[in-house]
């Protein structure tokens, strides 16, 4: 039932061009953060997901970025849009860097390693406080000199959609087709002539400089930019997102994202509740619907309404 | 290019685990067109020269030589690229990937593929092999049979010079069994060149000309069917002796 | 033979493979008998271990039936088949090679641990059955060479006092001038009165001590028989075992296979 | 500066046995169930708040608390195992490397926040074990760390002493060099993933109990840990617990010594840290795979 991915996609277009001018700041400010995130999850969703990397230090590449940006528009006084440019190309080559320092490595081992990277970096940052601020953090000048969030958001939403479209095309292109055998296989990958150690690093560019950009965005938007977007409890949020979207799609953990963001928000009020029911919800979904909530749950009602289309289309001919 | 060399060669080809020689020291050298059987008793190393043979492993000693120029230190994408296929001894498939995209890696892989013709090549193999209604299929939802099919198609989407079939009939039916040995003489009649390894010796008779045998990581015995058969070593080394 | 008895271990029409669709075996029928040995031969590949695996609840089989007397056995786990009076033996040695020779027998003993006066007494016996491992008593299993570790096993497998051996390949990995030892050894566990089903690659060894004789190919059973019906040239055997063509199973006698 | 210096090496010291009974944990889990528990390093931080409420509401004395926080840690780590482990053990579940991965990795996150909500954000402080300081010359170190270290090497040695001398320990040991050959003896290798797990989880929370007095408790005091005891399996590793202690004890001197002699005072104490997360990225580089290699384990 094609037709209604389509049908969503014009209602869910409509509803993002006129959503500044639906709510109230507070929720416009959520949407914000959902479709930053968004980036970071589906751009994670994309290495573990479809390249089967499962890094634990996506969110050093969110931090690269962001301080890349932030650090070139204060102390080099690079206009921000350059800085932001250069973060987003500092975080790529890092990630292939790291990329290529992990090729030998697979599952836990690759894990911990970029978790160990992840750690270090945000150590640096916290110590390093000539530089950067310390944990204090570091104060960026704002993109825009608006009253509103509104730049912010048509920003962000041009930035989700041309990442997300841009690894849309790269995941039905041959890239995808071989980040896909690699992570299914990489010794048959290897036989089918993939060349396994190119395409391992571009993943790992990719979804890292996606993760720069967000980051990149996030300085400015926020104005502060502290240690903690690289702490390990961010990544969690961001490996929930994509989880309960769905790992490997990329629809899906732009989703979750923006779901689980919202959840976290409307829950405010029960406080710390909000960031144990994203835990319960990471374990649960894992343990007991592996395909994420989100992916399945769209594809069955797809499913739904398509028999139902059936249907209605049996007795209209009778 | 020299033609008179042979299509791929392993001298003096050698591998050791921890001291041990899984192979020792072979020499293997197979033409154009040929259709070759290695066999041997279980932990002779007929799997393991494959995978030095296909660049799957490092080799420790010797070379190998694909028409007579020498690809050691290789990966083994670039054996596939040289048009070097493979099977897998367990069959090695993309499980969560369609079988049609199964078919597209080693297609999509080759430089300056086009992707409609890859496709159009994807679905002659799969026809041919009997795949073809199953394309949107995921591969790991194929029976073990089938999907001993696809992974030959995959193989195939490389253009492949010469194949290297690891245990082709282990574990299949005696009908599939004829069906594969059909198909490889379908293919071998079309110019391409087998090195098929098995332990079922009637499906072996049947297909090859020349009959390698290796015992303990050497060749002990090498030439037409006929010869082998007669052979005492190769007796002796099946009867455990 | 004079001892053969009732069968201890019958298993009937079993096919089973590792991957879904991929049959490693097809209808296989075998049956051990208390006091006897019957082998199953065959060129590698055609699924004897597997068979063994099978039997011992490594495997389960997809169709088929195991038993022991009136007792089911498919799809017992293998750590409760020493209950059933069943012992395994694979083809690489089971002994834990980081452990001493007394920890290897101790673990032996692991159903009856808390019984620690028939614990001691059952390794003073293994001991005394075997010195080489009271010599050796404080050394690490995988120190000790393949013999050894054979006889290790041996002694070990015997604490539960089982009925029915199953044994992969006893001498494959072993110095060849013990591999005579060790066919006594398994000859000895006939002799009183335990049921034996090996599976061996060496054909002369096997046929030297056999009563009964499996040939398999390609997964199914070839031909069986008493081990009299086999002629006394191995080579001649091995040679039409190896490159009769033959297609599929065969229900045929000894007498077609010569 | 002599006295400073050994005073840092001797908290390295007491440190290092604290790490070590992390990392035995952490190896005795792989060992058995050949997974990487993420969430190890929030088991230690359940294990020290259980030490804590069992002596401020249930008012047990601080020694025995420890042996009592021990076990609810135990039982709480089987717990866990029944509930999200066992799919790891079914033939059926596909992908069981990220499966074990990501249902780890999840767990952490939700212990350490459910933590937040149950026991509060502000650090927590049990009563001390004996109150006061140690002075010997210019070494001086609080009675506290004494008892951590003590009771840290005491565990230590039942630890070894289980493995070695008690048949559950040698089984343990068993499934860890080969689950075939465990169930040819009549071992039902699933009860010894659920004692693993436990043992391990255990081991943690012992070290968390222990280490209270002398830190706070705190829900975020997992995170440290947790990459410590990696770094410590992988440099100690070969899943050895005689290689995890030493390695232990040679990070926690390590990186003391390190902050002391560092020349920027106000450097020392945060690279500390990241001193031995680089020192286990490189030796990740070297041996990507081979980290955990003998998998086995066992007192060497």
């Amino acid at each position: 039932m094609r037709r209604l991915d389509i049908a969503l996609g014009l209602v869910l277009a409509i509803l993002a061009a006129a959503f500044p001018f639906l709510v109230n700041a507070y929720w416009l400010h959520v949407m914000i953060i959902g479709m930053m995130s968004a980036i970071m999850a589906a751009s994670w969703a994309l290495l573990a997901g479809y390249a089967g990397q499962f890094s634990f230090g996506h969110m050093a590449f969110v931090a690269i970025g962001g301080y890349t940006a932030a650090l070139l528009a204060t102390d080099a006084g690079l206009p921000l849009p350059l800085g932001m440019l250069a973060g987003v190309i500092a975080s790529a080559v890092f990630g292939g860097i790291i990329g290529w320092t992990c090729l030998r490595m697979s599952g836990p081992y690759l894990a911990i390693f970029t978790m160990a990277f992840s750690e270090v970096l945000r150590i640096v940052i916290v110590t390093e406080v000539e530089v950067t601020g310390g944990a204090g953090g570091i104060t960026v000048p704002q993109l825009f000199h608006a009253q509103t969030d509104f730049p912010y958001y048509y920003l962000i939403l041009a930035l989700l959609i041309v990442s997300v479209g841009g690894m849309m095309l790269v995941v039905a292109s041959r890239w995808g087709l071989f980040f896909r055998a690699i992570r299914e296989n990489e010794q048959a990958a290897a036989a089918a002539g993939v060349k396994v150690t190119r395409f391992r690093i571009i993943a790992f560019a990719i979804a890292s400089s996606l993760a720069g950009l967000a980051g990149a965005f996030y300085a400015p938007y926020i104005g502060i930019l502290t240690p903690d977007v690289a702490s390990q409890d961010q990544m969690g949020l961001v490996v929930a997102m994509a989880i309960v979207g769905g790992m490997e799609s990329l629809p899906g953990a732009v989703a979750g994202a923006i779901a689980v963001e919202f959840l976290v928000e409307a829950l405010r009020s029960y406080g710390q509740w909000r960031l144990v029911l994203f835990g319960a919800l990471l374990l649960f979904t894992m343990r007991f619907a592996r395909n994420g909530l989100i992916t399945p749950g769209w594809l069955r009602l797809r499913g739904l309404v398509g028999l139902g289309a059936a249907r209605l289309a049996r007795e209209a001919a009778d | 290019m020299n033609d008179a060399s042979p299509l791929i060669e392993a001298a003096g080809l050698a591998k050791h685990f921890g001291g041990i020689f899984a192979v020792d020291h072979l020499d293997l050298a197979v033409r154009e067109g040929e259709l070759v059987g290695l066999i041997g008793p279980n932990g002779s190393g007929k799997t393991t020269t494959i995978n030095l043979m296909t660049g799957h492993l490092r080799i420790d000693g010797g070379a190998v030589r694909v028409r007579g120029h020498s690809v050691g230190g290789l990966p083994a994408s670039g054996f596939a690229g040289l048009g070097v296929g493979r099977t897998f001894q367990i069959t090695q498939l993309f499980g969560r990937m369609s079988v049609l995209e199964n078919m597209l890696v080693p297609g999509l892989a080759r430089p300056r593929a086009h992707k409609a013709h890859v496709i159009r090549e994807a679905r002659r193999h799969l026809e041919f092999l009997g795949l073809a209604a199953l394309e949107n299929l995921a591969a790991k939802n194929l029976s073990g049979g089938q999907q001993k099919l696809l992974e030959l198609g995959r193989a195939l989407m490389l253009e492949p010079r010469i194949l290297f079939l690891d245990e082709p009939f282990a574990g299949v039916n005696p009908y599939l069994r004829d069906e594969i040995i059909r198909f490889v003489q379908t293919l071998h009649a079309e110019g391409r060149t087998f090195v098929i390894v098995d332990h079922d010796l009637d499906a072996i008779q049947r297909l090859v000309h020349r009959l390698v045998v290796m015992s303990r990581g050497r060749k002990i015995a090498d030439g037409p069917l006929a010869a082998v058969r007669e052979n005492q070593d190769v007796i002796r080394a099946y009867s455990g002796a | 033979m004079t001892l053969a008895g009732a069968s201890c271990l019958s298993a009937r029409n079993l096919a089973a493979g590792y991957v879904p669709g991929i049959e490693i075996l097809h209808s296989v029928s075998v049956d051990a008998h208390a006091g006897e040995i019957r082998c199953v031969l065959g060129p590698n590949g055609t699924g004897k271990s597997t068979l063994l695996k099978v039997l011992y609840g490594f495997l389960k089989p997809s169709t088929g039936e195991i038993r022991s007397g009136a007792t089911v056995l498919t799809g017992v786990a293998p750590h409760a088949m020493g209950r059933h009076g069943v012992a395994y033996l694979p083809q690489r040695p089971s002994v834990f090679p980081f452990l001493s020779v007394e920890v290897n027998l101790r673990l032996g003993a692991w159903s009856f641990r808390r019984r620690s006066v028939e614990v001691k007494r059952k390794i003073e016996r293994a001991y005394a059955q075997f010195p080489i491992l009271a010599e050796r008593r404080h050394q690490t299993a995988g120190t000790l060479s393949g013999g050894q570790q054979r006889q290790l096993e041996f002694a070990r497998s015997l604490f539960t006092e089982p009925r029915v051996f199953l044994i992969d390949e006893p001498t494959a990995s072993i110095e060849p001038r013990i591999t005579g030892q060790i066919y006594e050894l398994i000859r000895g566990l006939a002799r009183d009165g335990k049921a034996i089903l090996l599976v061996d690659q060496n054909i002369k060894g096997a046929l030297g001590i056999a009563d009964y004789v499996y040939v398999m190919r390609t997964g199914s059973l070839y031909t069986e028989g008493p081990r009299s019906e086999f002629g006394d040239d191995v080579e001649l055997l091995v040679s039409q075992w190896l490159y009769t063509h033959h297609h599929g199973a065969s229900p045929a006698g000894p007498a077609s296979a010569l | 500066m002599l006295d400073y210096i050994l005073i840092q090496a001797a908290n390295g010291l007491v440190i290092g046995v604290l790490f070590a009974l992390i990392a035995t944990g952490l190896t005795i889990i792989f060992s058995i169930l050949k997974i990487v528990n993420f969430a190890h390093g929030e088991i230690y931080m359940m294990g020290g708040y259980f030490g804590y409420y069992v002596i401020t509401l249930l008012g047990v004395p601080p020694f025995p608390a420890v042996l009592v926080a021990m076990a609810i840690t135990f039982l709480f780590s089987v717990g866990l195992e029944r509930g999200l482990l066992t799919p790891l053990y079914s033939p059926r579940i596909e992908r069981k490397a990220d499966y074990g991965i990501l249902i780890t990795f999840g767990l952490s996150v939700f212990l350490r926040n459910i933590a937040i909500i149950l026991f509060g954000p502000f650090p927590l402080r049990p009563p001390s074990f004996i109150e006061g300081d140690l002075i010997i010359g210019g070494l001086i170190i609080s009675y506290d760390r004494l008892v951590a270290a003590g009771g840290g090497i005491l565990l230590l040695g039942a630890l070894i002493y289980f493995l070695n001398r008690t048949v559950w320990g040698q089984a343990l040991n068993a499934v860890s060099q080969s689950r075939e050959s465990a169930s040819i003896v009549g071992i039902n290798s699933e009860r010894m993933y659920m004692l693993a797990f436990g043992l391990g989880g255990a081991l943690a929370g012992g070290a968390g109990a222990l280490i209270a007095p002398i830190y706070s408790l705190s829900p975020s005091m997992g995170l440290v840990p947790d990459t410590q005891a990696f770094v410590i399996v992988i440099l100690g590793g070969l899943g050895s617990v005689s290689g995890t202690i030493i390695a232990a004890l040679l990070l926690g001197l390590s990186e003391n010594l390190f902050i002391a002699l560092l020349p920027d005072p106000s450097r020392g104490p945060s690279y500390a840290n990241a001193f031995g997360l680089f020192i286990m990225m490189l030796v990740l580089l070297v041996r990507p795979t081979g980290i955990f290699g003998r998998q086995h384990v066992a007192m060497e």
